[in-house]
């Protein structure tokens, strides 16, 4: 369920939210809408008491109330703000109109400092618009006044939410014509509402956002996270668990993005941050300061993967630690930036030329990337490995209630550099996990070389030699594979051996999870399993899988674990995709399970 | 981070400690041996302890450098070691870092990554290989070969104009340019030296004979006999001289430079002068801009300047906002700024 | 190859002709309008029948460009551009192509494609979009961004010095360089029509105010009230003046440029003279390096001349060697030099 | 088998063949070799009567007799070429000594012109070496005079050859070390030995060749071909047959810079190449020539095909006819460049964010890369998209005989460009094929923009709307499925039920088809199957893998396509590995077959 708060000045602006919901209603959902006005109607604008606001919740699936908190705030000024910031969830969206959070403004809303730089708002996801002055701009050309123009500022508000929540403008429009006499004025607002729409498009904003159900939490301290923001402090908390200090390279890309910004911020914990002139720089900037000894990570988005691949392959042959964070958005190609997919599993498995594997890991909630960070730096630093992990542009935005784990209980990452020259080869393994001696340059005495040819499998040195080539990669994939016996075994959710098994990955954990939880208490035969680590799979993978009668497997792609685990196991998975660039919904795994389970 | 450090040697190093295990593959007569000899000639001047040091290089010929150093060394993609030691170096500020590259590997694929590097004035020292081919894969034109040369992928002749190595660089903002050749071990001994010290990012051209497919490529410009009339020794400070018997000079014609016969009324007081250190990029672009046959070939430190270094500002950043909030504490990063109690 | 061509249309075509049907979905107050208004404007001008004219650009904000000219477009991959349009112009020669691109697309991602691009004097139209800033991605900085820029990505300051495009443009060679700014409708259309009839690339770099993320960075350069103090508006074969009341004027010292108050002993003589097609490239470096706050910034055309362009070079070895060879057969070809009969 | 012919001038010069013998044999091969000395033992050198030679033949499995042709002959000079080309088989190497190509040498050897230059060395994979040059240049440092130390040139030429086929130097040089009396001259040759074999490492030369089995060849008439000039020729042939101009944009990389090279020679059937500033360039400009109506076709070798990643996405999502040749080398990252492997078909299957479908085709032998680029374009054409073609470092560097196909025969590609304006989309499909109207700028009325972002399935315009995302992703998908429609059915060589099937791709064909010919005339139960087409599959591969016991895959990787064949239908393969850089030898099949014959 999604819900928007538009607190409004004038009972007169008050149109545009009826507007939205009647488009809602429009494209087939249920709208409950509480018009909710100020009591002193003409209360002078910009103060608190001049604050009137509109809620608007809307769902795609049946509505039994108004959300308790709003997942969007659109704050026309600082009192808006004020008067309404306690409603927006944490982790919300909350649009600000950069254009009047003047000094003046804060007064008249009794803000003794700026919200927007004492940190107060940093558990919401701000974006500041300069709606004032873009309305402006876009009504230039009716020649309307300053003051009328200006009025026009709620229809950008609400072009840039019709957007957020992917709805048509049509209606809205042929309102706006209907409603308003002067043609100038009719022709601003329509005006303003597309240069909204058009904003939202343009600078790569977000698309819908995921709401994931709120089981019964475990007792503990709480605070609200986004994806981006538990990827950042994965990465700050591998660094302070390892000791090594992190060094993120990475090129800006939508919806990956906001990792680089945040950790730009943590500077005190001795995170440095390079913006690469390209994804490929960032990569090879990450790998070669692994080879350096620090903590190396770069993110990225699918064409940046793409672009990335050449240079994880260099890290498979080289052997360095390097995490590589990839946010999947819509593909292929540029396709839809701020939209959310799963189609870069396979890419992440094998979008590299030769045999190169490499770890895969994918997150399924937005605070369990910081898990999977966590993870994804342990396996690389134990088997001197790259790791992929896979988020997805639905996490990276949506929050959710984290409990806030023990630093303490944080596995301990320390690495062991090699230092010892007696005898030292840089591909000297160590016998159970396969991973070769780390010796970092300042190391007296272990000067060596480092390349992307083959190298002997003993000294490190090139080698063109075949059967040495053929015990090469032998040994890669073997290491790879041995990560399985070091991963906890898979716990089934409902009873282990059953009619129907729901296998899912990443963000459809979310829906599939609510599903199942219905699902089984309504005592339908049905169990759930969720993957978070891809490759290698979990040991007990395939005894699980032989547990059930069908298994089904919800993809935000045309199947791609589907196809894996037919691969590696011969099952006839039966896969279920949906390719919307949102989530599926609860009702849709529900009636999917129940028409498997019926036919049966 | 626990890096194992050693205090300084104190039994000086010498060419030899620089020689590593590895057998040299070039082929006999490639002008990249003597370019190795002379960089491991001066290494041990240079009092770093070898294990602080680290070549860095992408592919080509010229990029099997690395394998022949006694150092640290990384030989990685193609094109992409400026960004790969700008990684190294700003994870590690103390360590010193060489890049070795060829001019299809520096300027063809790799011309991003340097423009950006030497954008950001990262402090590592450049070796540009340029032989004006492409030598490991056999014979193709590269971005520095003559237009309308004939190669294996141009039989009836390149069509594009040759990159100037020197242009490029400064055009980036390169805080040390120079150039040098591959039989001149005394001109290679000195730049090599001075871009060790210089702060910053020190971009070296050495021409390379590729003896195999692009042999006698400068012959014309640094052939014994007639070399002191085709290359222009540069010194800070003196007059723009050359010729074996130092009889013609560079003058300034407007803002044209022209060559004139010193003699005859023209005297060295007419000749432009040298100014390694001037700020303003002029004369390091008109000396980057002088070619063969209208020019002598200048050789030596074209420009050096200082200027701010990519990765001392992150440091500095680092410092101050270690001094600003103190040392970051994860439990306080983990828990934000709203907690709550469930 | 099948391409319908259609005589030049004997109606002449209108402003209104260029404008496609797409919803212009820029930020309003963007400084892309205008230079799509003014792109449109001069189109007709052109006499190019639209059906021949392709515009293709990367991606950011800028690269959005092609879907509001009603002509055949392209709207490529994030830096890429250049190489797509090589392709392009290489494959069809009668087309007239335009390509857009910004300060993040051109000049960090797409760095290399662009300079190789001007290396290969390809027969395009380039139109850099440089707001000192990424725009689609929402504000981080980019390589024309001041040192020190607080943005998305550099809450402490960017680290790393601005490119330069102009002396980027130049050092790869390129032909013809201009600049121009987003709210000065008569100087881009005049720049734009230079660069249409330019054989060769033509490289235009525009000042374009991003009002959401970078807003009035060039502001201090060109607003209406210091314009004219800050602006040196080239003309070829005039002296460098400027100022309100044209009082003021750039004299050489040496190598070296400096701003001079004319009158009290300075005249129009003492100055330098612009001379655009000035084979040496000297003068077009001076001028490329005239920044804010020390100079008035040059607008206009800094430098064009003649040179050869890469796809005619390939036309021409195809037409050579047709006269030579004959048509090729392709029965010939398939047998080779040496058959046998089994 | 594997032969090599090295004349000699001198008598003297003999022992490194022998040496060459003995390496071989300490390397487990049975050797046969035949000097041959000239009648008149002292002719003056580089004269016809002054030449020498030995015949060194080597195998892996047993021989018979020494090969009727050389594969391999060193011409040190002339003379020496003259004497012996006539028993080098057509494609073998020839390596020439450059330096004794001079008017004088080419006269004492009788020639009129330079064979060098008259084109009738077109035939063989000639390479060209400096040899005396760099002998004495490799023996400088023993102060030799000029007369001795070009006598070391034979050691030079041995230490190439010992390169070619993998062989180690160190008996030899044990030997030269021996048998040398004056220190500086076993120096000399030692060095001269190890500069040779340096040589061809450092520029990259190629390893193993490939012997493809002679079969019985149907009448008519023939030539000798490479890989590399079928692959470049079946550009030319598809230029001719479709009526566009072909636009070959590359950017070296071994194995695959030949086919540049090749290309660049035929301007006069209007190719156009692009000797591109990387791999991103090189496939960018394929598209836009795509986009302009040229014959666009773009080749490398595994890390480019890494970096043509991103690129081949925006052709899937704009779909645009380009055909990207992937001349496999061995891998990861740098791996072995001059060796081949079948590493890269998981890559060119999946190796791009998004649900990027591209059929993908893989050549069997030297000659059908001819076919195989032909039918590559036939589809992008046929069907709007992006098409790759599997070759490898064998196939590219080995030749055999091939039929001289009648340019008639051929298929038409004559494309449909569309030219009326009426109702015009560029998304528009044809409802078979699902391919999309191709316009060209040019063609009055029908200006249009493409580009990577997401499109509306009708007008081609952007599109954010979640339906008709899934629509295009599933439109993409389904295109590439129905080119199964317009496939030939697979044969099964052998009965078409039987015990055990052995499917088999790309240049693995020869020696299972070696194999399988012996075994089935030797009854045993054994199929042949091989796949030309990967993506997708022939229609009815799931038949025909149903009708057999067992399945065999032998493949150069790790099981790629056992692991499509699996997933796909979900079979029990049995992958058969081999990754040394060099095809499976014929007995290797026959004893894996055997194996499984016998264990059921
Ligand atoms: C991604 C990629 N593309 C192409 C190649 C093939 N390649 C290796 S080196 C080289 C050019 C080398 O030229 P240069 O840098 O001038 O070095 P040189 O051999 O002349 O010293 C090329 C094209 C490669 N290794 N990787
Ligand atoms: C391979 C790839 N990397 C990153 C991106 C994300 N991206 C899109 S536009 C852009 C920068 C745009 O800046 P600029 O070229 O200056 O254009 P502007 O928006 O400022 O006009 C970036 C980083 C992308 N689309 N593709
Ligand atoms: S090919 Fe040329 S550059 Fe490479 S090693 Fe040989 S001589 Fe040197
Ligand atoms: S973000 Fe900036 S550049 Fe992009 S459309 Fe808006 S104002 Fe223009
Ligand atoms: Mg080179
Ligand atoms: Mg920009």
């Amino acid at each position: 369920m999604s819900s928007v708060k538009a607190p409004l000045q004038k009972k007169s602006e008050l149109p545009h939210g009826t507007r939205f919901s009647s488009t809602s209603v429009l494209a087939g959902n249920d709208v409950i809408s509480f018009p909710d006005y100020p009591a002193e109607i003409r209360a002078p604008a910009g103060t608190l008491e001049g604050v009137s606001s509109f809620d608007l919740s809307f769902s795609s699936s049946e509505i039994y109330t108004t959300a308790d908190y709003l997942e969007v705030l659109v704050a026309m000024n600082p009192a808006a703000l004020k008067a309404n910031i306690k409603d927006l969830e944490k982790g919300g969206i909350l649009i600000l109109n950069s254009d009047s959070f003047a000094e003046n403004d804060l007064r008249k809303a009794k803000y003794k400092e700026n919200p927007l730089e004492t940190g107060e708002l940093n558990e919401y996801r701000v974006v500041q618009i300069p709606i004032t002055k873009l309305t402006l701009k876009a009504v230039e050309e009716t020649g309307l006044s300053h003051r009328d123009g200006a009025r026009c500022k709620n229809f950008f508000a609400l072009g840039v939410v019709k957007w957020l929540f992917v709805r048509p403008l049509e209606q809205t429009q042929d309102w706006i014509e209907e409603k308003f006499k002067r043609p100038e004025i009719a022709k601003a607002n329509s005006l303003a509402l597309q240069a909204g729409y058009n904003y939202a498009i343009t600078v790569e904003l977000f698309h819908a956002r995921y709401h994931v159900p709120a089981a019964v939490l475990p007792s503990g301290e709480y605070r609200q996270i986004t994806g981006s923001q538990a990827l950042a402090l994965g990465c700050v908390a591998a660094s302070c668990r390892s000791g090594l200090s992190l060094l993120y390279a990475s090129y800006p890309i939508t919806p990956a993005s906001d990792i680089l910004h945040e950790l730009a911020q943590y500077k005190n914990f001795g995170v440095k941050t390079i913006q690469a002139e390209d994804e490929i720089a960032a990569i090879s900037s990450s790998i070669g300061s692994a080879f350096g000894g620090a903590l190396a990570v770069t993110g990225t988005s699918g064409p940046g993967l793409d672009l990335k691949s050449e240079a994880i392959g260099y890290a498979v042959m080289t052997e360095l630690p390097v995490v590589v964070l990839n946010v999947q958005r819509g593909g292929p190609s540029t396709g839809l930036p701020t939209k959310a997919e799963q189609t870069d599993l396979l890419a992440a498995m094998y979008g590299r030329h030769g045999e190169a594997p490499v770890p895969v890991l994918a997150a399924s909630t937005p605070g369990d990337c910081f898990y999977m960070v966590l993870e994804a730096f342990r396996l690389a630093l134990k088997y001197m490995t790259p790791v992929i992990v896979l988020s997805d542009g639905g996490l990276a935005n949506a929050s959710e209630p984290w409990k806030i784990p023990d630093e303490n209980q944080l596995p301990d990452l320390t690495p062991s550099f090699h230092t010892d020259p007696e005898n030292f080869s840089p591909y000297q393994r160590n016998q159970q996990t396969l991973a070769r001696n780390w010796a970092i340059p300042g190391t007296p005495g272990l000067e060596h070389r480092l390349g992307g040819l083959e190298k002997d499998s003993i000294t490190g040195e090139i080698s063109y030699e075949p059967e040495n080539h053929e015990r090469m990669v032998l040994l890669r994939d073997e290491k790879i594979k041995r990560i399985k016996n070091d991963l906890p075994p898979l716990e089934v959710i409902g009873p282990g051996k059953n009619k129907l098994l729901v296998v899912s990955w990443g963000s459809v954990y979310g829906s599939v999870f609510s599903a199942i939880e219905e699902l089984q208490a309504e005592r339908y035969p049905v169990s759930m399993l969720h993957l978070r680590h891809l490759n290698p799979f979990q040991q007990n993978l395939a005894k699980i899988l032989n547990n059930f009668d069908k298994i089904l497997v919800p993809e935000m792609n045309l199947g791609q674990l589907s196809r894996l685990l037919r691969a590696e196991f011969l099952v006839d998975t039966i896969s279920f995709s949906k390719l919307q660039g949102r989530p599926f919904l609860i009702s849709e795994i529900r009636s999917k399970v129940l028409e498997l389970l019926g036919s049966k | 981070m626990n890096i194992p450090v050693k205090p300084l040697s104190s039994v000086p190093l010498t060419k030899a400690d620089f020689v590593s295990d590895q057998t040299v593959r070039w082929c006999p007569g490639c002008g990249d041996y003597s370019i190795l000899a002379n960089v491991q000639k001066i290494m041990p001047e240079l009092n770093i302890p070898k294990e602080n040091i680290v070549f860095v290089s992408g592919i080509g010929c010229s990029s099997r450098f690395p394998y022949y150093m006694d150092t640290y060394g990384l030989h990685t993609l193609h094109g992409r070691a400026p960004a790969f030691a700008t990684g190294l170096k700003v994870a590690r500020p103390d360590l010193n870092v060489w890049l070795v590259t060829g001019d299809g590997d520096g300027l063809s694929i790799g011309g991003n990554q340097l423009l950006h590097m030497l954008r950001r004035n990262l402090d590592v020292n450049v070796l540009l290989f340029n032989n004006r081919i492409y030598g490991l894969t056999k014979g193709q034109y590269s971005p520095t070969s003559e237009q309308g040369k004939v190669t294996k992928s141009t039989p009836f002749g390149s069509p594009d104009m040759p990159l100037n190595p020197m242009l490029f660089a400064l055009s980036a903002g390169a805080t040390f340019i120079a150039r040098t050749f591959d039989v001149d071990a005394k001109g290679m001994q000195e730049i090599f030296k001075e871009a060790a010290k210089h702060k910053g990012t020190s971009f070296v051209e050495i021409y390379q004979n590729c003896n195999i497919f692009n042999d006698g490529t400068f012959a014309p410009i640094y052939e014994r006999s007639v070399r002191e009339e085709r290359i222009l020794r540069l010194k800070h400070g003196e007059p723009f001289i050359f010729g074996k018997n130092r009889n013609k000079g560079i003058r300034l014609n407007g803002l044209k430079p022209e060559v004139v016969e010193l003699g005859n009324g023209t005297n060295e007081n007419d000749l432009l002068k040298h100014d390694q250190y001037s700020k303003d990029s002029t004369l390091a672009n008109l000396l980057s801009s002088f070619d063969f046959p209208a020019f002598p070939v200048p050789m030596g430190v074209l420009r050096q300047v200082r200027n701010s270094i990519y990765g001392e500002i992150i440091e500095q950043q680092i410092k101050t906002q270690l001094e600003e909030k103190g040392e970051g504490k994860l439990t306080d990063l983990l828990r934000g700024t709203h907690v709550w109690t469930n």
